[in-house]
């Protein structure tokens, strides 16, 4: 049986390394502005911060609405500590080039986007993680505004450069840096949650009760589940920075945070590829298949199709939203994943029935 | 003479003007199987839930192992609603979690039954085991624990083994009979390596058969890991066979202690129960 | 200038958004008691209510263009409760949650396509629409009613609830949702009733809040959808006059703030006022004290 | 039955990758096709501006809808996508232009969105030329944003100088909504030029979404100050002086270009407040070229119920639509100049490139900015909805 596992596991590692290599010769192939890298970039910056929104609605039972905010803190921290210093008078036009007057290099920024995300979480969780279930999400999307307009308080301008956009980070071209970057980091969430505190995590989202019996102390590994979750979104936020190239704290509406659940929820809560599944369907399906709705001027052949004119598209992307909610109501996945080993299951059923008529 | 484990003085825990226990003095000695009867409602899981923290009590204290663990004394808004006497006995306020309890050697199992559902039989037990883990999160995450998980797989493989769930190891633990679902969770109340186990009403639901079964398992427990256990039970069958003493509750007061002969045949413990069926 | 002449608009900005963050409110606090579920579309369909009245009075006189709107966001409420949530009953209450949140977006979507866009301006309304002037400060009749009329209905409201059928039955389902079904409740019509009811009070709050501030987008309700909710919240939600109190408390606090100059705080304070309430009650001022059973 | 909405889902998904690949073809005639890409809002904060500005470009596509470069006509395309006023939104959808394979790009009214997408349009050498969008940030330092309109430290000054002069104001009230580049961004030109001409300023911000202005007004009136300046969108325009007009302002209100719109003219009829702007394009003229557009424009509107109701139901022209048309002949000329349709082509030759148009002279300085020095101040009649042409400011 080991055998078998390591085996599955070499052939998900190949079939993602094809993957890789899928991307960067299509990246030759097609021209660079082809909407599939958009769709490419943007969807693994939102699988990575699903999953890690997963990590605690789905594996650990916390409902918290707050990943807007701790992306909010992950892009403005990339954006503020990389701007190159010959750019900072022209950025902080209104605030004398800012008081910080350094930059660090782009993966440095990347991390320290998680950390500064990771210790507000710490902070906001000492005090939050104690409500319960809708509290403790009106609490944290409560947050998460709180730290929308401070980061829009002028009196911080020289940090934050007000309300303004920041800009002029170096940011990625190829999309095989988002890719990685997301895939590496939801490579170490996958670790966590199959390692003992993943177990606990799930133990406490089953039942508290037994779990703190059981000798789990509920404060501290909800805060630790908070924290690392944060963590890995503020990562996602500098990423989305560098995708987007500017930042500007009016983006991270909760509206954003309703965004992510609806990705975690369709594609099925407490799974991870379910997650990454539906965050690549759900960009593509919002930013590009669905454009053509938008067009009032489609024919088929003389045909003036009716309803189309701008604002269609997301009419009927919400109506398809709400068909999935209503029809799977577990989601693409439910809490299974998508693996190897479930795959080679279901090949051996299938010849079991082709064998046995 | 044992040596005491567990000792619970004056304990009284009122919810608002209702009082569900009521100055409950009792103790458990080492190696003793103790149980804890009396109708519904007459305080007893309370009282279990105060020892293991999950409310502190009004009044009273507990020590486990000659340290007290649990101490409390009417304060706040209880102070006017308290409706036994303040002795001034107790000054401290001690109210641990419950999963700091858990880690001081005292396990306990739960009336109706709270495995996690999500997870298979192994899990469960193994997850159990996270608390005596040395390693954290980073180095979970990253397998530098290796050693670590492998010896407690181990252990739980051997621990399912003893207590006859190996075969249905990789099943989802709601799948397995009611009977077998009791037995994981003493089983993973076990892993937690205690040394004075809490049984919340094993047996109900259980039919005759399975009730006998689990008669010579809970002796069996005790005498292959060296346990103390306290015990809540409504077969009384089951209670008089395996307890070295017994202590009745009703409407959270102690009305009787003793031997299972003495409680037997104690008028008082007879009047509490007229009217219910022995075996209910 | 006096200083009431100076304060007074503040305060009577505070209490007129405040009632209409009340009658906001109710619908979701009385939703919530009985299907423990952040109907997060209410906020949609006060802007639905207004964006009927405006399509509606463009054919038909006000006096039958308003009524008929508050008649049609009734039924805009049944309607969502049998579409979106119903079929949803036995289903985890996340997924009740994001089938909400999924209603949200459609109506937005749909009120973004069929406005274009652009902002749509609410006719003013007679009599509540004009200007007056109390102790020297301007301000529109409605500022002054709202309060009354909030009261008025909550009164109606309560008295609803405590003495018809329906009310009873209301009260008996948020107890104890369950018990209720078996002891012959029809769950669905108490629902149903509860989401109409509180999609009128929407509907009246709606005509009020936009008689005061009269442009209409698609994404309008949101901003007082979410700060009702986080009223009912505050007051505990699944309590009527708890959900009421933390509205008051809520316009009254924003409009201070505002005029104090914090105005870039203005909405996160709201927050920071629900957060600081959670800290010290759990489960807000009047919320139901949850136990979980061991 | 799962399954067949499964099967319903992925057959639409599929005509949807049928659609989008079978969109950008060329268009039946034969013709060759040139494609300008329009990026503005059709929604949001935005979205009203934005489709008057659309407009402009629309009726200019549809007077002139082919251009000849190097001896062949070409068939101009407009593609059009909706920003949605908004920053997060700016970058698919400049993606989206730019996939479509625009050779150059128009928009967008709202600097913010114009400063999101800046790098993606210079990133895929895509030149842009910016209509309205005044934020100096657009064009700074990016080689492919150009754009023919003024911008805001000159649009601030010149409103601080028209406050003090013709209001001899001493104190303002500056009001900007939060994260808006534009309002932020001329507010703060707008503080400089009056403190340094002696002057007080209150300074606010409201966040998004708000739609109860009355603590605003409130604060101004409490503040005793002269002018109430809000140069901020024109959703929230409509909100600050229907308040105003019931807490009867006693100050007259200024703001920048955004405001020339007949939102601002339908909310201030038959009120009491009194608005100026400044703006780009003032209607009264007899020159030839601007009684052409306008009349022109204005039967378009009465042909076209789409446009008349994107212009918002009547046919007072908006600044920002004389604009679009000029920007559409500015991306003309400057089509016909390169030779090319490659975008490094055009944005080789954008800088030599000028024009006269319905707003006056269109050429560009070495950073893209348009060499504009005036700026025409408007004034609301209260009585008639319609706008009064104050004068012609510029900054020595």
């Amino acid at each position: 049986m080991d055998k078998d596992k390591r085996k599955d596991l070499i052939i998900a590692l190949a079939l993602i390394a094809l993957l890789f290599v899928v991307v960067v010769v299509l990246e030759q192939l097609l021209p660079r502005t082809s909407m599939l890298f958009t769709v490419l970039k943007k969807g693994s910056i939102y699988a990575l911060v699903a999953v890690s929104m997963n990590l605690l609605n789905g594996f650990t039972g916390l409902f918290s609405l707050g990943q807007a905010g701790f992306m909010l803190l992950g892009a403005y921290t990339y954006a503020i500590f990389t701007i190159p210093m010959e750019q900072r008078a022209v950025v902080y036009q209104y605030y004398d080039g800012g008081i910080i007057q350094f930059s660090v290099p782009v993966f440095v920024g990347i991390v320290l986007a998680g950390i500064v995300a990771a210790i507000f979480a710490y902070l906001i969780g000492l005090p939050v993680l104690k409500l319960k279930s809708d509290y403790l999400a009106i609490a944290t999307l409560g947050f998460a505004e709180i730290i929308r307009a401070l980061f829009q308080w002028d009196k911080l301008g020289g940090l934050t450069n007000g309300s303004n956009l920041l800009r002029r980070f170096p940011v990625f071209k190829s999309s095989i840096f988002p890719i990685a970057v997301s895939a590496i980091c939801i490579a170490i969430i996958v670790l966590l949650i199959n390692s003992t505190y993943g177990r606990a995590f799930k133990a406490i989202r089953d039942d508290e009760v037994a779990a703190e019996a059981m000798g789990i102390n509920l404060a501290h590994h909800k805060r630790m589940a908070f924290t690392i979750s944060s963590f890995f979104a503020g990562i996602s936020g500098a990423l989305l920075a560098m995708f987007q190239t500017t930042v500007q704290a009016s983006q991270f509406k909760s509206a954003m945070t309703y965004e992510i659940l609806l990705i975690v929820v369709i594609g099925g809560i407490g799974s991870i590829t379910g997650s990454c599944i539906s965050s690549f369907l759900f960009i593509a399906c919002s930013e590009w298949w669905l454009r053509f709705l938008d067009n009032a001027e489609t024919y088929i052949g003389s045909f003036h199709v009716p309803l189309l004119r701008p604002g269609f598209r997301k009419v009927v992307f919400s109506v398809v939203i709400m068909a999935i909610v209503l029809l799977y109501q577990r989601g693409i996945m439910g809490d299974k994943e998508l693996s190897i080993s479930g795959i080679r299951k279901r090949l051996a059923e299938r010849k079991k029935k082709k064998v046995k008529p | 003479m044992n040596k005491t484990v567990l000792e619970m003085n004056d304990i009284t825990m009122q919810f608002g003007g209702v009082v569900a226990v009521n100055s409950l003095t009792m103790h458990v000695d080492q190696g003793e199987i103790v149980s804890l009867i009396g109708p519904n409602g007459a305080g007893k899981t309370t009282a279990f839930n105060v020892i293991t923290g999950v409310y502190p009590p009004t009044n009273g204290n507990v020590f486990f192992n000659g340290n007290k663990i649990v101490e409390n004394y009417p304060h706040g808004k209880m102070k006017k609603l308290y409706a036994g006497t303040d002795n001034g006995k107790y000054t401290e306020h001690i109210e641990p979690t419950p999963d700091q309890i858990t880690r001081l050697g005292i396990a306990r199992t739960f009336q109706n039954i709270r495995l996690w559902k999500s997870q298979s039989v192994f899990n469960n037990v193994l997850i159990a085991k996270h608390m005596l883990r040395t390693s954290n999160v980073f180095t979970a995450t990253f397998h530098l624990n290796a050693a670590e998980e492998k010896r407690q797989r181990e252990e739980t493989a051997e621990l399912l083994n003893i207590l006859g769930l190996y075969e249905v190891r990789d099943n989802n633990c709601t799948s397995l009979p009611y009977g077998l679902q009791r037995r994981l969770e003493i089983a993973r109340a076990l892993a937690t390596k205690p040394s004075l186990l809490l049984l919340d009403e094993p047996a109900a639901g259980m039919n005759p058969q399975e009730t006998i079964e689990l008669t010579d398992f809970v002796g069996k427990i005790r005498d292959d890991f060296k346990l103390t256990v306290c015990m809540i039970e409504h077969h009384m069958d089951l209670v008089m066979n395996i307890s070295d003493r017994i202590y009745v509750l009703n409407f959270g007061a102690l009305i009787s202690q003793g031997t299972p002969a003495e409680v037997q045949s104690d008028p008082s413990v007879i009047s509490a129960y007229l009217g219910e069926d022995e075996n209910a | 200038m006096g200083f009431l002449q100076t304060n007074l608009p503040y305060l009577l900005a505070g209490i007129s958004t405040g009632g209409q963050y009340a009658l906001i409110a109710i619908g979701y606090t009385m939703v919530y008691g009985i299907l423990r579920l952040i109907n997060f579309a209410h906020g949609d369909v006060f802007m639905c209510a207004a964006l009927m009245v405006i399509y509606s009075a463009s054919y038909m006189p006000l006096y039958i263009s308003l009524p008929l709107a508050i008649v049609a966001t009734g039924v805009l409420g049944f309607a969502i409760e049998r579409v979106a949530y119903k079929p949803l009953r036995t289903a985890p209450r996340m997924s009740a949650m994001i089938s909400a949140i999924g209603m949200s977006y459609l109506i937005q979507n749909l009120a973004l396509y069929v406005t274009g866009g652009l902002t749509k301006y609410y006719p003013p309304v007679p009599f509540i629409s004009d200007s007056i002037e109390i102790f020297g400060a301007m301000t529109k009749r409605v500022t002054i009613i709202t309060p009354f009329v909030t009261l008025v209905l909550i009164v109606v409201l309560v008295n609803i609830i405590k003495y018809t059928k329906i009310g009873i039955a209301m009260r008996a389902v948020s107890r104890d949702f369950e018990t209720a079904q078996l002891m012959g409740v029809k769950i669905n019509s108490v629902i149903s009733a509860t989401f109409v009811i509180g999609s009128l009070l929407a509907a009246i709050g709606s005509t009020l809040f936009f008689s005061n501030y009269t442009g209409v987008t698609p994404t309008v309700g949101g901003m007082p959808g979410l700060k009702a909710f986080v009223a009912a919240v505050f007051g505990g939600i699944g309590s009527i006059p708890g959900a009421v109190i933390g509205a008051f408390i809520i316009g009254i606090c924003e409009n201070i703030i505002k005029g104090l100059g914090w105005t870039t705080f203005s909405d996160a304070f709201t927050f920071v006022l629900l957060i600081v309430v959670l800290m010290f009650m759990p489960t807000g001022l009047f919320g139901e004290k949850a136990t979980d059973k061991v | 039955m799962k399954k067949l909405i499964a099967v319903l889902t992925v057959l639409l998904i599929a005509s949807a990758l049928v659609f989008a690949g079978g969109n950008g073809e060329s268009s039946g005639s034969g013709k060759k096709v040139v494609k300008i890409g329009v990026y503005e809002p059709a929604s949001g904060d935005n979205g009203a501006g934005g489709k008057q500005e659309t407009l402009g470009i629309q009726y200019a596509n549809a007077i002139t809808p082919t251009v000849t470069i190097n001896g062949t006509e070409y068939e101009v395309q407009l593609v059009i996508v909706d920003n949605e006023s908004s920053n997060d939104k700016a970058v698919t959808a400049a993606s989206e232009l730019v996939s479509k394979g625009v050779s150059l790009v128009l928009g967008s009214y709202g600097s913010g969105v114009s400063i999101a997408a800046a790098d993606t349009f210079a990133s895929a050498e895509v030149p842009a030329i910016g209509v309205t969008c005044t934020n100096p940030q657009v064009t700074l330092g990016n080689d492919w944003y150009y754009r023919i309109c003024f911008l805001d430290p000159f649009q601030g000054t010149v409103l601080a100088n028209y406050a003090k002069d013709t209001f001899g104001a001493k104190k303002a009230y500056a009001l900007a909504k939060l994260g808006d580049d534009y309002s932020v961004g001329l507010c703060n030109y707008f503080i400089k030029a009056f403190e340094a001409l002696g002057g007080q300023v209150i300074y606010e911000t409201f966040p998004e979404g708000t739609s109860d202005f009355a603590a605003y007004v409130t604060n101004a009136k409490n503040g005793g100050c002269d002018v109430f300046y809000s140069p901020v969108s024109i959703e929230a325009a409509a909100l600050i002086i229907e308040q105003a007009n019931t807490q009867g302002l006693p100050m007259p209100i200024l703001a920048g270009d955004t405001w020339d719109s007949n939102v601002v003219l339908a909310a201030a009829k038959g009120t009491n407040v009194s608005i100026s702007v400044t703006t780009f394009f003032v209607e009264g003229s007899t020159d030839k070229q601007i009684t052409d557009f306008v009349d022109g424009f204005k039967g378009y509107l009465a042909s076209n119920a789409t446009a008349l109701t994107n212009n918002g139901g009547n046919d007072e022209i908006a600044a920002v639509t004389a604009m679009g048309f000029d920007a559409y002949y500015v991306a003309l000329e400057a089509l016909k100049k390169a030779g090319s349709t490659k975008g490094a082509d055009i944005q080789k030759i954008l800088p030599g490139v000028t024009y006269k148009g319905v707003s006056g002279d269109i050429a560009f300085d070495k950073n893209g900015d348009a060499v504009r020095n005036v700026a025409y101040v408007k004034k609301v009649d209260n009585a008639t909805g319609k706008w009064q042409f104050v004068s012609v400011q510029s900054v020595k």
